[in-house]
């Protein structure tokens, strides 16, 4: 009767673009994962079997790249969020200029990644940045370099990241501090919880979910993009900064060997696949369900 | 630069203005129908065609239109500039693309690969485009000798064109095909303060016991020494030296002037370095001399300014300009934005132009000798192979337009491009701006250039099939070596064995 | 106005069967109650009528024509429904107006039946409203509105006033009657209040579990509960269930508890010869709250005798719950006497209001 | 949603109001960390944009005049320069921005209106259907959503070329609807889920088709919540990279490619890079603001409300 072919057919036509830009560039990776492709005109792909997978695993930067996406993804995130959190929680203090700041905060979110690298690889010169300046200036930085230094220039991706990203985790925490509900809290001060407490107790496993889904959707975005990565080090120096997604921009684009950057590419999705699932799950698991 | 931004500006103001007004119509356009070329009036270039007395085999294509994707350089923007002047000479329409040198790849790669003919005409930059899609460019030596093709008057022989330069990016792994034809050239030649040298002269020799100038017996190790003097921060910079170790290209090619110039070291051994070969075998990486220079170069890293790693030519450049370092190794075109008082720190005749610094002689243990090693980027422009025979004949009629020395020389004096012609080189007009005061002046690098672009000095750096993977694993393992995460003797042994099954040895 | 009839109609949602073989039939102008606790399937029941819902299996007529395959625009059906489901976005009077716009009356006639419609709901003064400005109550009576404009074959209400307060709610009850005799419609009416069935309908649909339990008038299930479910889920305070033994006696038949002895009258033992019940019976023993006598002193014909255990004053009347055994019952009585707490207390049973279960399969033995 | 927001908005109002006292009392000292730690923040959030768009104003070596270490007056060096528009005339006189405005500008808008209007059909489809795969096709949605742009570029690079779509805005657009779609889609699904069906029951029962019921009911309701997802689809189109870089290219470059290209072989443009840096986000900033209560629920794809 009613339902089924109506809300079937206006489904179609979303379906139908999506499996053309999807689905055909999913079966081509994998099938291109299979072959070595030729590296001169008129030669033939070459069927290889599953080599080009193991030859990932003897491809040390493709390793070191897991080790540095690893830290870059894990450090971001760590920072956004108790960055994040804290900011949420001072936000939610506030109560006048509250809407007008929390505007202020979430402006990096909307800025192109390309635009926040040339931000930050202008104020990390050595030449003429700001942020250089003043990093020699309060002395942290002795004499040296942030981007043409190993460990500060993953520092300095993770800084941009940051800066973009944790007012997207303060404002889902915020929403999430708005939802606690509010006859928990005052069971809770009832029971003569101390703040710390009350935290932990009231405010921590009632915004579960949204911790979740913030870190999922921002773990999902920094497996993803490498815009902030391609104008800021462009991987460098020393490969310091050249994370697997990175890599695989590499192999893909730069060695043009697309087998291997199939292989490459379906092994980062599965991962990213993977580990987004398990997070799924922990949120299944808390039953907390939005 | 300057000077090459203020003509610039004259070039494309028209285009510029024509957006201006008419942006919105000009951006519609651009879904709708294809971009018109700027073809109109002149008939300067249709009496030129008609000098020249072939004025039929120019136009024999007429009507068609050739895409020319190429980086977005200065030579390419002045053709783009002059694609009035050759549709009038040819009929033919030229849509010059230009991306960054990475994107170029990228699309000239998967256009290439794929069989098909989006880009007529590629950009052909010797090693990070030619050693990779060399095999995919049509054979330009089929035409060259074509009655029926116009021909260029002066000719497409090995002399004709700066030292090697048509083997360093026309022939790849063999001898027999010509795939393109240089038109842009970058090379490497010392930037210092001549105004800081002559001010500190006497300072220094009361350290170091001898005086402080640059010439072209200037070692390594008396780097060492000039970077020790300024890195104190009192005469006038914050440091002595800075390097472009930026990953990639930049990187690759920095790293191999210490290395070439110590006893003429290079990666693989090879029956003709400017040819280059497809599988040449096992690296030299671990041998003594490999391991001493790396040891070296680490010592001067250690001295160079510290972002050196993330420098290439336009971040060393940067630092020049803001008086941040001493002296840098820079291509020949950076002269014109290192002259540039709006930009510059250092214009006005205070920058000395030399060769590379040469070996340091007790450096060297493989007995071979010291060479002011230098190196070079050269653009050319290449014709797809997977074109339709007439396709590439018309690109062909393009190809010998752009290189030409009426548009070199014009190239050069309006936007300071780099020349690729001897002709234009030797011109005496040139010639006479190789000396301060100068209008051109990117010829002001020219008389160490034309020095240092011939045997012993120049290095032409490994053409193998596999160059990206392998400047960027060499770039990662030094630049490891340089940050001091590992030793010498680790990095060379590291390199040897990546590069070696990176070739299947 | 229409007859609707449902026959052997089954409702399931993957492998839970909402409603099972349920067949029954609307009189024309009959204002027939479904009633139910919740998950009953009352309320899929109402959305296979209007469509809403897919009919598993079986047939659903309207005036004798099957509608399984129609869309519900195309059944002249009208519901209710318990969210009010207002169009938030439209007016009142456009909320009100939207049936008949969609039938692309002509706007006189729209403004026409919009405006006798909202007199008689006494809702004229808010046609120019917009629904997040209305109380609970007027949203009501505008959804109600919205149904009534259109003069369709059958009304559908879907617990329409269980949202609102309890004072409204009985003013409500009485209004949405006056407006069924008003109308002379027929209206499927789905609640879980069994007063409000009590009180509104012609006839009681009770349904358990997706099964059909009982249908007749509301005297009928009250007082003539075919099983032990609708007795216990008609009366406030609800019956009293006391599990017994039945014993033959004589002719006739007792009632055997530990504390008590109940001898049954000759109507009820009539029946259940006719049943053939056997010598001894499991049986539940139901008695509503008010069907006792109480005294706290020990009166002629005792049949029962506990402790008070609390007291629950409800102005005129007065819940006693008394300790029986192990039994806890409660039992309703004018207020007037001082009944004390832990005090002893006699009852008399009155003998026609007794009504025996089933132990096992909760059937009456009565009927 | 308009009528459950309603029922929720009292008690969630008291909520945020008592929710002060989460963590800590309100005391001075409280108020003043407060103050202190969000002024500190708004400073390391404005800071790099506020250098950025003074350096567009300035010539080369005024915006490269830093002063020496720890000369702290020398921050004032920043607020010292004399404001002209050489960079902005060189970016769209010399570079011709104007162009790669167009083009981010029609690729967006166009690419943002396909998706959300297959987006809100699909949405509600799936919102109100019942199909037999429906958390497979859930799940293969969002999935899209983690496939790194490298590579589903390449294999849609050839698709492209094969039917004429390379290098051309629309191409462009479809390349933008591969993560538009998906996203929209999920974001007004989230919108729609929220909506109570009673609604749209009531409007079937009163008489209206599907289709009337999808158009005058549902998608009203649902507006702004397509609103976001069209605001959020420009957004992100806007500010893609590396789809506009290789599927773009030369006849369809945006802003964020022109960017890059500043970047040459000879020189960093650093003057006109700042000043197409203004200009690619001013834009996008004043659309986030537009769609500020919204931004959260659409940045999670429907999952967190604020």
């Amino acid at each position: 009767m009613f339902g089924m072919s109506f809300y079937g057919w206006i489904l179609m036509p979303a379906v139908i673009l999506l499996a053309f830009i999807t689905l055909y560039p999913c079966f081509w990776m994998i099938v291109m994962s299979l072959l070595k492709v030729s590296t001169r005109p008129g030669m033939k792909n070459e069927f290889v079997g599953l080599a080009n997978y193991a030859g990932l695993f003897k491809d040390s930067l493709f390793l070191q790249g897991w080790v540095i996406q690893g830290k870059y993804v894990g450090i971001s995130l760590v920072v956004e969020f108790i960055l994040g959190f804290a900011i949420a929680l001072f936000l939610n203090n506030l109560k006048r200029s509250a809407n007008v700041i929390t505007t202020i905060v979430l402006v990096p979110m909307m800025i192109a990644p390309v635009a926040v690298g040339f931000l930050y690889l202008y104020l990390f010169n050595s030449s003429f940045g700001w942020y250089y300046w003043f990093l020699r200036s309060i002395g942290i930085l002795r004499q040296g370099s942030i981007l043409g230094d190993m460990n500060w220039a993953v520092a300095a991706i993770i800084i941009a990241d940051v800066w973009e990203w944790t007012p997207f985790m303060a404002l889902i925490f915020l929403a999430g501090l708005k939802k606690v509900p509010l006859d928990q809290l005052e069971a809770s001060k009832c029971d003569g919880a101390p703040p710390i407490r009350r935290f932990f107790d009231v405010v921590l496993p009632n915004m579960v979910s949204v911790i979740v889904i913030g870190v999922l959707i921002r773990f999902m975005d920094i497996m993803r993009y490498i815009d902030t990565i391609f104008v800021m080090t462009t991987g460098g120096p020393a490969g310091a900064t050249k994370t697997v997604s990175y890599y695989l921009f590499d192999v893909a684009f730069r060695f043009f060997d697309l087998g291997r950057g199939a292989a490459h590419g379906f092994v980062l999705l599965l991962v990213t696949i993977i580990i987004a699932q398990a997070f799924v799950n922990i949120m299944k698991k808390k039953g907390v369900q939005r | 630069m300057f000077r090459e931004r203020m003509s610039r500006r004259n070039f494309l103001s028209t285009a510029g203005k024509a957006a201006l007004s008419g942006g919105l119509l000009v951006a519609v356009g651009g879904i709708v129908s294809k971009p018109k070329v700027w073809a109109g009036g002149s008939n300067e270039a249709t009496q030129a065609a008609k000098k020249a007395g072939g004025a039929d085999l120019w136009r024999q294509y007429a009507g068609t239109k050739l895409i020319f994707m190429s980086e977005n350089t200065p030579p390419s923007s002045a053709i783009k500039a002059r694609a009035k002047e050759f549709f009038d000479l040819t009929g033919m329409e030229i849509d010059i693309r230009q991306d960054v040198l990475s994107t170029v790849q990228e699309k000239v790669g998967i256009d290439l690969k794929g069989g098909s003919d989006a880009y007529h005409l590629n950009y052909a930059q010797d090693k990070p485009m030619g050693t990779l899609f060399a095999d995919y460019w049509a054979d330009m030596s089929q035409f060259m000798n074509d009655p029926t093709l116009p021909q260029d008057p002066e000719g497409y022989d090995l002399d004709k064109w700066g030292y090697r330069w048509l083997d360093v990016c026309g022939k790849f792994y063999e001898s027999s095909k010509i795939v393109a034809l240089p038109y842009d050239n970058a090379v490497a030649v010392m930037f210092y303060r001549l105004d800081l040298f002559e001010k500190y002269t006497k300072e220094f020799e009361k350290q170091f016991g001898y005086p402080l100038v640059y010439t072209k017996d200037t070692t390594w190790k008396n780097m060492l020494d000039f970077m020790k003097f300024f890195n104190t921060g009192k005469y006038g910079v914050e440091y002595g030296y800075g390097f472009q170790g930026l990953e990639g290209w930049a990187g690759q090619l920095d790293f191999q002037r210490p290395l070439y110039a110590h006893g003429e070291w290079q990666e693989w051994d090879m029956p003709d370095q400017f040819l280059g070969t497809r599988n040449p075998g096992p690296s030299r990486w671990g041998d003594d001399q490999s391991v001493m220079t790396l040891g070296k170069m680490q010592q001067l890293y250690k001295l160079a300014h510290p972002e050196s790693l993330s420098w290439d030519w336009s971040g060393v450049n940067n630092a020049f300009q803001t008086g941040k370092v001493a002296m840098c190794v820079n291509y020949g075109e950076f002269a014109a934005s290192v002259e540039d008082p709006k930009q510059s720190v250092a214009a006005g005749g205070k920058v000395g132009y030399g060769m590379d610094p040469k070996g340091e002689p007790s450096w060297i243990i493989n007995g071979k000798k010291a060479v002011n090693a230098t190196n070079y980027g050269i653009g050319g422009i290449a014709i797809n192979g997977n074109l339709s025979k007439d396709m590439q004949r018309a690109a062909w009629i393009f190809t010998v337009w752009a290189t030409s020395k009426p548009l070199q020389m014009s190239v050069l004096k309006e936007l300071g491009g780099t020349p690729t012609r001897m002709s234009v080189l030797t011109d005496p007009e040139v010639v006479k701006a190789m000396k301060r005061p100068t209008t051109m002046p990117n010829a002001l690098t020219y008389p160490p250039i034309l020095e240092a672009v011939k045997a012993p000095h120049v290095v032409p750096g490994p053409k193998i099939p596999k160059w990206n993977e392998y400047a960027t694993i060499q770039c990662i393992e030094i630049g490891r070596c340089m940050q001091g995460r590992q030793g010498p003797e680790e990095t060379a042994k590291i390199l040897k064995k990546k590069l070696d099954t990176m070739h299947g040895v | 106005m229409a007859r609707v009839r449902l026959e052997k109609v089954w409702k399931r949602y993957g492998s839970v069967e909402a409603v099972k073989d349920l067949s029954l039939e609307c009189q024309d102008r009959e204002f027939l109650c479904l009633l139910g606790p919740s998950g009953c399937g009352k309320s899929s029941t109402l959305r296979m009528i209007a469509g809403l819902e897919f009919i598993s299996e079986g047939s659903i007529y309207i005036d004798d024509k099957v509608v399984n395959n129609v869309d519900p625009y195309k059944r002249d059906i009208a519901m209710v429904f318990e969210s009010y489901a207002l169009y938030p976005h439209k007016k009142v009077f456009e909320n009100m107006a939207y049936p008949l716009r969609v039938q692309k009356l002509p706007e006189a006639d729209i403004q026409k039946r919009v405006r006798r419609a909202a007199e008689i709901l006494d809702i004229a003064g808010l046609l120019e409203r917009w629904p997040r400005q209305l109380s609970g109550g007027q949203k009501q009576r505008v959804a109600i509105g919205r149904a009534i404009v259109r003069d369709p074959k059958v009304f559908l209400l879907d617990e329409p006033i269980s949202h609102l307060d309890a004072k409204l709610r009985t003013h409500m009850r009485g209004e949405l009657k006056r407006l069924h005799r008003d109308l002379d419609a027929t209206m499927i009416y789905v609640t879980h209040d069994q007063l409000e069935a009590m009180t509104m309908a012609d006839r009681i649909v009770v349904l358990n579990l997706g099964v059909l339990q009982q249908v007749g008038t509301p005297d009928e299930v009250f007082n003539h509960p075919r099983n032990k479910f609708v007795a216990g889920f008609l009366g406030d305070p609800p019956m009293n269930f006391i599990p017994s033994q039945l014993q033959k006696k004589g002719k006739g038949y007792k009632v055997v508890h530990e504390q008590f002895t109940l001898e049954l009258p000759d109507s009820i033992s009539r029946k259940l010869i006719a049943r053939q019940s056997s010598d001894s019976v499991e049986v539940e023993l139901g008695l509503r709250p008010e069907s006792f006598d109480l005294s706290s002193k020990q009166p002629d014909g005792c049949d029962m005798q506990g402790k008070i255990y609390v007291t629950e004053p409800l102005g005129e009347d007065v819940i006693i719950d008394i300790t029986l055994g192990n039994e806890k019952i409660k039992a309703k009585t004018v207020i007037g006497q001082a009944w004390q707490i832990d005090e002893p207390i006699y009852m008399r049973v009155k003998h026609d209001r007794i009504h025996l279960f089933d132990k096992t399969t909760g059937e009456s033995l009565l009927m | 949603m308009a009528a459950k927001s309603r029922e929720t908005k009292a008690p969630r109002k008291a909520a945020a109001g008592a929710q002060e006292t989460i963590v800590h009392k309100r005391t001075p000292f409280m108020r003043i960390l407060t103050v202190v730690l969000l002024a500190v923040w708004i400073v390391w959030t404005l800071a790099p944009l506020l250098i950025t768009a003074l350096s567009s104003f300035k010539t080369a070596r005024e915006a490269f005049a830093t002063p020496t270490y720890g000369d702290w007056k020398g921050v004032w060096n920043i607020f010292r320069f004399q404001p002209t528009l050489v960079n902005f005339r060189t970016l769209f006189l010399i570079e011709g921005f104007w162009p790669y405005i167009w083009h981010g500008f029609v690729a967006s808008i166009g690419s943002a209106l396909i998706a959300v209007v297959m987006g809100t059909l699909g949405a509600y489809g799936l919102s109100r259907g019942k199909f037999k795969r429906e958390g497979d096709i859930s799940f293969w949605i969002i999935s899209t959503r983690m496939a790194p742009a490298v590579v589903v570029i390449v294999p849609l690079y050839y698709i492209f070329r094969r039917i004429g779509l390379l290098s051309t805005l629309p191409g462009l657009i479809v390349a933008y609807t591969t993560f538009n779609l998906s996203f929209s889609l999920w974001l007004i699904k989230g919108f729609f889920d929220d909506l109570p069906v009673e609604i749209e029951e009531a409007a079937f029962v009163d008489g209206d088709s599907h289709w009337a019921v999808f158009t005058k009911v549902a998608v009203p309701l649902a507006a702004p919540g397509i609103v976001a997802a069209f605001v959020l689809c420009v957004l992100m189109s806007w500010n893609d990279f590396l789809f506009a870089a290789v599927i773009g290219g030369h006849r369809a470059k945006t802003v964020p490619v022109g960017i890059t290209e500043l970047r040459t072989t000879v020189e960093v443009l650093w003057g006109p890079i700042n000043s197409a840096t203004i200009i690619l986000i001013i834009p996008m900033i004043a659309l986030g603001v537009l769609i500020r209560k919204y931004l959260i629920q659409g940045l999670t794809m429907g999952a967190v409300r604020e």
